[in-house]
């Protein structure tokens, strides 16, 4: 009975997708018992997962932290760790949180699995956990409340679409993965390719490692060995971008003759799309900071907190970039 | 060369180098303890010994391996590998979760050790291979690290990571106990006295007759079965063999094993040594949580700085050869 | 002479043989296999790019030779390219020539701090660089307020893509620390007093050289050199992105330095080795990736390349 | 026949060290090994005891053919070592290292308190009664060399190897060592012995072996071999060649200047040099004498710049040397160090290299060295000093240990020094080499050089100094001259022991 599953099985984001948006009665502080706590008055601690080294985590620490300013929670009861990459020291992180008294937590994940101990512990002393942006593999409105955030096998499956219409629904495509072992780069892989019409053939899936320049090394070998590849789909921003550069370098013109599509959002990438060396970007929405805030006030209030909360994310193409591109992070 | 120096130092000073990290951690604990009102919480207290029972495993096992001169980067990888295969084989039940990454991780220290000790390769490039090897490995059956294997919530086996006593959790008691008996073995036994002998001068316990080449070798099995535990008692606490834990790991057990005085060069060292430099190192982490509004950035620099500070504190006299 | 004597004598020499030029025959090996199997191999632009990137790593891995040629090591390459490329965008706005300067005196500064260490205050190389490893990542996060930076200034992205006589900058400048390196090791009083020093620290000391001196050289020239590679890094990237830049690279280096015949305990050093080491490195990921290989399967694959290549260059004890 | 090998042959890669050597052991036999330095003398050791395996030919044990793989197994079968170098190891305790491999146990552990007892006493037969928890590199190496004695004897073995054990030891200790002999070989325990000392092995060996080139040149009952025949063949040479010579090369006493060009002024350091101060003068040879570990190397370490020093001056013709041993080179000291193994070869380099390495400065111009003006430099001391080499590019590891002696007496030599202090040149020198040395030093001080010679064997500093000082706990407790320099008052002078300031 204790098969193995998968992140992106079951438990995962895709079984959920956009429709769980509102499901059902929804989790509320009745039924699970834990007191009410208002944000204002909270002691709320956040544990990020990674260093704020990269567009997304700094806008979405940032998001976090505008929030709770706005609706005046003092900068000394925002407690905020940063877990450096490493799960265990996330689950101390967490664990260190409720001991300073934190009464309400946004976790960050670094991983789906391996918090559990730390989600335990929170729950030992009734306080709420909404995790953001990675969904946990644990129990919601048991071990957690909600989660919130992107659909990444729907990023995935947004970014197959945007593929087939740059594209015309044919040509040979390279596929940069991110970091290997991580459930986003799963995921993103998954929606991607199974959506991906016969016309579209995957020719090359190599690990850019979420990096720039590893992106573009891999961009620059893939290209020397498939020089009829005609479109590249990136993970990440970041990927897309060292993609751009190395297909540059080759004399290649990225976004003409080489089609590049990324999942993200951020300035840079925009910048390109705008500047019609890039494709199309599909946002992955790092502001997670209102929606967090308002479930955490919404379950104080006793309402009921639907299971996950999918933020919307948004699409940039040649369309819209130049408009668009103040809201890009 | 050793002694000459060290006479000459007013007494206090050699105290200190001799037992740097030892002060170093009662400061670091003094001053947390009446600068930060939730550090000396009980719960506090019990996390700090949890977070470091796991390292402190790890380390014990590095100890060995550097104490004979040698060195292991393969311990992060196979920590990891340890923790997806513990979790891969709870499904058949405990003892398949213990002893199936027992095997493998200590079959690759098996590998490290016989590469090392009968071809004479450099321990940091072997482990160096073994660590991606074992890396490699972990993505290969976890396809790519898609899949997670997780341990159903009534396994036997999550007591192990799990379980308390005293309120303080199972690993903390495993870490002590190893760590008692591996200070007897390096001091009481014949296995230890070669492990310093091995490392003190290769050639030398050679020609005394002592088995080098079996030493060394021992070293690196302990090590691969030491971080594959680790990596075990790690599934079993965090319920799921997660793939991503173990980067850098390797980095953390050496800077904690010479904070603790164990020479880098080989031949001198002390499993209380390493303990004493494992809590230091989550003490300081614990600290910098406490501070709460340090940048993730600056965090890094504490850390080094603190590594910095330790080292230089402590530096012994034996360590510069110019100094006769 | 008895019997099996000419057999062994044979195997003997082929084992010398594979210690001198295991590495040279290695690469030799990996480009015939992917000029029989791997697509579009024989290009100019391919073996363009299979140079444009090993120059960092060779760059870097010529620094670090000098260093293990000392019995020591620097863990802090990585976390140094990452220092020279947080000063670069800071800088830009004078001009490229005083970045670059910068980012090279960041290079000296970080440098002469682990040459301090290991030198005058007798801390294990490994130790003091691990330092500058853990902390000076975080240093140039701070100094770069933790973020990537374009770079537009074309000048400086020449160093990254421009071409002298056709042969790319990085590429050329690797070439030229080569023989730098090369004749530095040979031909000087420093370098011959680099190798002694690695050979018997103790008996080079009381033979009146200048130990601590030298040693703090080494381990500038070899930040220095880091710092080369994180300018050409940058300028490749045309973004400075000290979170990334170098990560790892002191395994890499150390992997092309240990690959090519420098033995890790010291006393000697093979310039040509290295840069052939650092060939066979990026040969290898460079095949792994062409013929797509998944991550799993390239980490195992790599791990035997470098048991492979360090078996046959072993120093073997006679007995 | 206890042990026995039977036309042993060992090459190593371009030299033959060993070539179709037979040579046999009876029990309770002390058996001589002698040869020039490179004869082969240690390799012969090390196939005996499983370091090295050989090329080809046997070895048998008690009349069985075995192959040592490894030194655990020669050890298993009762042979136990002294190496020529100290082989233990520096870091563990003296007890540990005596006691490594056969520590005593309770309850399955080491038992510690019964270990340090044991060690002290089994040490304190040795005459060494140093605290025994003290790290051994803590010792002197006379010391320690006493510790492989004990460790090696201590064992139950039926052959004892003794690879030079006299060669860092003072009187007194080659007493307990030729005590010790004496006992080994009343319980029957064959002794090989190596050294290059005729008086020691004319008064405990029984049995001869010679080697020369490798091969071995004779074999038989040492007593009625006339010591000269015993030299001209391990030499070749013939025996009226050496008819001139006395007991050591050195010729009648120098013409020095009335100046002394080497002037250190109180050398205090700590406990172990309580100023000391010496003056040579250019053309003059002073000795330093004293017991192990009264100071002499210190002194000499002190002079050039190696002991960092509480208090004292040095100077170089009336003026002050530079900091360090880079400062005292250029004032124009130089020291032959007396580890040579530790402190004196680089072993990866080649001899040309280990030659230059303290004149690379001079040789070469903006940085960048000359190999012709190299190459000069060494050929022209590889032929005076006679430096037994396949060519100067050999390793320097792979000479025996005389010559490697060589080529650091070599190195100092071409960095053209004013002063030049020898710490135990001679030490571990084979007879001709060694007269070769002696001479050598005499010419240098005729053309004009300050020598400061220190030695343990008193012949050598009687015949080779014009002046005596004698060391007692780090600090000059007499100085002799002329006529007074004979054995009886060097002796006296230890005995009496009264620092010379204090005296008088
Ligand atoms: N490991 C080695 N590799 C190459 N040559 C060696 C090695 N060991 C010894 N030799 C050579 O073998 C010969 C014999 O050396 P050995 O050490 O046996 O001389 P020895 O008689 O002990 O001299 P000494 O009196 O100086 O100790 C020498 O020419 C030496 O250069
Ligand atoms: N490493 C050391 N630590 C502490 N004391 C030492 C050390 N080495 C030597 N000593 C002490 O210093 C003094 C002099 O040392 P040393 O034995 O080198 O003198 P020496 O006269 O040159 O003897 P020799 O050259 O015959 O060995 C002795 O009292 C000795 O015990
Ligand atoms: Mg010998
Ligand atoms: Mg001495």
């Amino acid at each position: 009975r204790e098969s193995p599953t998968t992140t992106s099985g079951t438990g995962g984001p895709a079984a959920s997708a956009a429709a769980s948006q509102v499901a059902g009665p929804g989790c509320s502080r009745e039924a699970i018992g834990y007191p009410r706590v208002d944000v204002k008055d909270a002691v709320v601690g956040f544990s990020q997962s990674e260093k704020e080294a990269n567009p997304f985590r700094t806008a979405e620490t940032r998001s976090i932290r505008d929030e709770a300013a706005r609706l005046g929670v003092p900068e000394d009861r925002l407690l905020v760790t940063n877990a450096q990459s490493d799960v265990n020291k996330q689950v101390g992180d967490i664990k260190s949180l409720l001991d300073r008294g934190a009464q309400l937590l946004i976790v960050a994940p670094l991983n789906s699995d391996g918090l559990q101990p730390a989600l335990e512990a929170a729950k030992a002393k009734k306080v709420p956990v909404i995790t953001i942006d990675r969904k946990v593999s644990s129990e919601p409105c048991g071990d957690y409340l909600t989660f919130i955030g992107s659909d990444f096998v729907e990023q995935g499956k947004r970014a197959a679409e945007a593929m087939v219409e740059v594209t015309g629904g044919s040509g040979k495509v390279a596929i940069l993965l991110g970091a290997s072992g991580n459930n986003v780069t799963t995921d993103r892989t998954k929606g991607f390719k199974d959506n991906l019409p016969a016309g579209l053939e995957v020719v090359a899936e190599q690990t850019g490692e979420f990096d720039r320049s590893k992106g573009q090394a891999v961009m620059e070998q893939l290209i020397q060995s498939n020089p009829d590849i005609t479109a590249v789909y990136a993970e990440n921003d970041e990927m897309g971008i060292g993609a751009v550069t190395a297909l540059r370098s080759a004399g290649r013109s990225p976004g003409r003759d080489v089609k590049v599509v990324s999942v993200d959002g951020t300035r840079n990438a925009v910048q390109l799309l705008a500047d019609g060396a890039y494709n199309a970007v599909i946002e992955s929405n790092p502001r997670f900071g209102p929606l967090a805030f308002q479930a955490l006030q919404d379950f104080a209030d006793g309402k009921g907190i639907p299971e996950n909360v999918i933020i919307s994310d948004d699409r940039y193409d040649e369309s819209n970039a130049a408009a668009k591109l103040g809201n890009a992070y | 060369m050793t002694v000459e120096t060290r006479v000459r130092r007013a007494s206090w000073v050699s105290v200190l180098q001799r037992q740097g990290a030892a002060v170093a951690l009662v400061l670091m604990v003094v001053v947390a303890w009446f600068g930060f009102p939730r550090f000396g919480s009980p719960d506090n207290l019990r996390d700090i010994a949890l977070q470091s029972a796991f390292l402190a495993v790890i380390a014990l096992g590095m100890t060995f391996v550097i104490i004979t001169g040698g060195i292991d980067l393969s311990v992060g990888s196979v920590y990891a590998l340890g923790g997806v295969l513990a979790a891969y084989g709870s499904q058949w039940g405990f003892l398949a979760a213990l002893l199936l990454p027992l095997a493998v991780c200590g079959a690759i220290g098996l590998l490290n050790g016989l590469l090392v000790a009968r071809t004479g390769m450099a321990p940091f490039i072997v482990t160096l291979a073994t660590l991606l090897f074992a890396r490699g490995l972990l993505l290969a059956i976890t396809s790519e690290g898609a899949t997670t294997y997780r341990i159903a919530d009534d396994s036997a086996f999550l007591e192990l990571g799990r379980g308390t006593l005293l309120g303080f959790g199972y690993p903390v008691f495993v870490a002590l106990a190893l760590c008692v008996a591996g200070g007897v073995l390096l001091r009481r036994t014949a296995f230890g006295q070669s492990v310093f002998a091995v490392g003190g001068a290769e050639h030398s316990a050679l020609l005394m007759g002592l088995p080098v080449a079996r030493t060394k070798t021992l070293v690196y099995v302990m090590s691969g079965l030491l971080s594959g535990l680790a990596g075990a008692m790690t599934a079993a606490y965090l319920q799921s063999g997660v793939t991503v834990i173990g980067v850098g790991l390797e980095l953390d057990a050496i800077a904690a094993v010479v904070i603790g005085g164990t020479l880098l060069t080989g031949g001198m060292g002390t499993v209380l040594g390493t303990v004493i430099g494992v809590a230091l190192r989550t003490v300081i982490q614990n600290v910098i949580n406490q501070i709460g509004t340090l940048d993730s950035n600056y965090q890094s620099v504490v850390s080094g700085a603190f590594l910095l500070a330790v080292v230089v504190l402590q530096r012994s006299p034996a360590k510069d050869p110019d100094r006769r | 002479m008895t019997a099996p004597a000419p057999a062994r004598f044979d195997r003997r020499r082929t084992a010398r043989w594979l210690q001198e030029y295991g590495v040279y025959a290695a690469v030799a090996a990996l480009l015939l296999f992917n000029i029989a199997f791997t697509a579009n191999f024989l290009t100019v632009g391919n073996f363009r790019t299979q140079l444009v990137q090993a120059a960092p790593v060779c760059i870097v891995a010529l620094g670090m030779a000098l260093v293990i040629g000392t019995e020591g090591v620097d863990l802090s390459v990585g976390a140094v390219m990452a220092l020279s490329a947080a000063v670069i965008p800071l800088y830009l706005g004078y001009g490229p020539l005083p970045a670059v300067a910068v980012a090279l005196v960041a290079g000296l500064v970080a440098g002469a701090f682990n040459g301090v260490l290991v030198a005058y205050l007798g801390i294990q190389p490994i130790v003091a660089t691990l330092a500058l490893l853990v902390g000076g990542r975080g240093l140039a996060l701070v100094i770069a307020d933790g973020q990537l930076v374009q770079v537009h200034d074309p000048t400086f992205l020449w160093l990254g893509s421009g071409d002298v006589l056709g042969v790319p900058v990085g590429v050329l400048l690797a070439g030229v620390f080569a023989v730098v390196v090369a004749l530095l090791v040979g031909r000087t009083t420093f370098g011959r007093q680099i190798v002694a020093i690695g050979g018997n620290r103790v008996a080079s000391t009381l033979a009146g050289l200048p130990v601590k001196r030298a040693l703090l050289g080494v381990y500038a020239i070899c930040a220095v050199l880091a710092a080369v590679a994180g300018v050409l890094a940058t300028a490749r990237l045309s973004a400075s992105d000290p979170a990334d830049v170098g990560l790892l690279m002191e395994l890499s280096a150390i992997t092309a330095v240990v690959v090519g015949g420098t033995p890790l305990t010291g006393g000697r050093v093979r310039v040509l080795g290295t840069v052939t080491g650092a060939l066979l490195m990026q040969l290898v990921a460079a095949t792994l990736i062409k013929h797509d290989l998944p991550y799993s399967t390239a980490q195992v694959a790599q791990a035997a390349i470098i048991v492979g290549a360090v078996y046959a260059a072993r120093e073997r004890s006679s007995r | 026949m206890v042990l026995e090998v039977v036309d042993v042959t060992k090459e190593f890669t371009g030299v033959r060290a060993l070539d179709r050597v037979s040579f046999a052991l009876e029990p309770g036999e002390v058996h001589a090994l002698v040869g020039e330095n490179g004869a082969g003398k240690s390799t012969l050791i090390k196939v005996l005891t499983g370091v090295h395996r050989p090329t080809s030919g046997t070895v048998l044990h008690r009349g069985e053919p075995v192959e040592f793989a490894r030194p655990a197994d020669a050890q298993r079968a009762g042979i136990s070592t002294i190496h020529q170098e100290v082989n233990l190891v520096p870091l563990m305790s003296v007890a540990g290292n005596l006691f490594l491999g056969r520590e005593p146990r309770r309850f399955g552990l080491v038992d510690r308190r019964r270990m340090n007892a044991e060690a002290a006493e089994i040490l304190g037969h040795h005459g060494i009664r140093e605290d025994v928890r003290r790290p051994l590199g803590s010792l002197a190496v006379g010391a320690q060399q006493m510790v492989a004695l004990a460790r090696a004897v201590s064992a139950e073995a039926g052959v004892v190897v003794m690879d030079e054990p006299t060669s860092s030891l003072e009187p007194r200790e080659v007493e307990t060592l030729f005590s010790v002999v004496e006992r080994l070989r009343g319980r029957g325990v064959a002794v090989v012995y190596v050294s290059h000392r005729m008086d020691e092995l004319y008064r405990i060996c029984d049995r001869v072996t010679v080697l020369r080139d490798g091969r071995r040149v004779h074999t038989g009952p040492l007593r009625d071999l006339p010591r000269i025949e015993l030299v001209s063949m391990m030499l070749g040479r013939t025996v009226g060649d050496l008819r001139e010579h006395g007991a050591t090369a050195f010729g009648d006493e120098h013409r020095a200047a009335t100046e002394p060009v080497l002037e250190a002024r109180d050398l205090t350091s700590g406990q172990r040099l309580r100023g000391v101060s010496v003056s040579v003068r250019p053309g003059e040879v002073v000795g330093l004498a004293g017991l192990l570990g009264s100071g002499r190397t210190e002194t000499a370490r002190a002079i050039v710049g190696a002991l960092p020093l509480d208090s004292g001056t040095v100077l170089v013709g009336g003026v002050e040397v530079g900091s360090g041993v880079p400062g005292a080179m250029r004032a124009g000291i130089g020291m032959l160090a007396e580890d040579r193994k530790a402190e004196g070869i680089i072993p990866n380099l080649s001899v040309r290299e280990n030659i230059v390495l303290a004149a690379l400065p001079r040789l070469s111009r903006f940085g960048v060295v000359s190999r012709a003006e190299q190459d000069r430099i060494v050929a022209t001391f590889v032929e005076r000093l006679r430096i037994k080499v396949s060519s100067p590019e050999q390793k320097v590891s792979e000479l025996s240990g005389g010559n490697q002696q060589k080529v650091l007496l070599a190195r100092w030599l071409c960095t053209q020094p004013k002063v030049l202090l020898l710490d135990e040149p001679t030490r571990g020198i084979d007879v001709g080499a060694k007269a070769e040395v002696q001479a050598l030093v005499d010419e240098l001080a005729r053309d004009g050089l300050a020598v400061l010679l220190i030695s343990s064997e008193l012949d050598e500093l009687l015949d080779g100094a014009d002046r005596l000082l004698v060391l007692k706990d780090g600090a000059v407790v007499d100085e002799l001259v002329g006529d007074q320099l004979t054995q009886d008052n060097v002796l006296t002078a230890i005995a009496a022991g009264q620092p010379a300031a204090e005296a008088s």
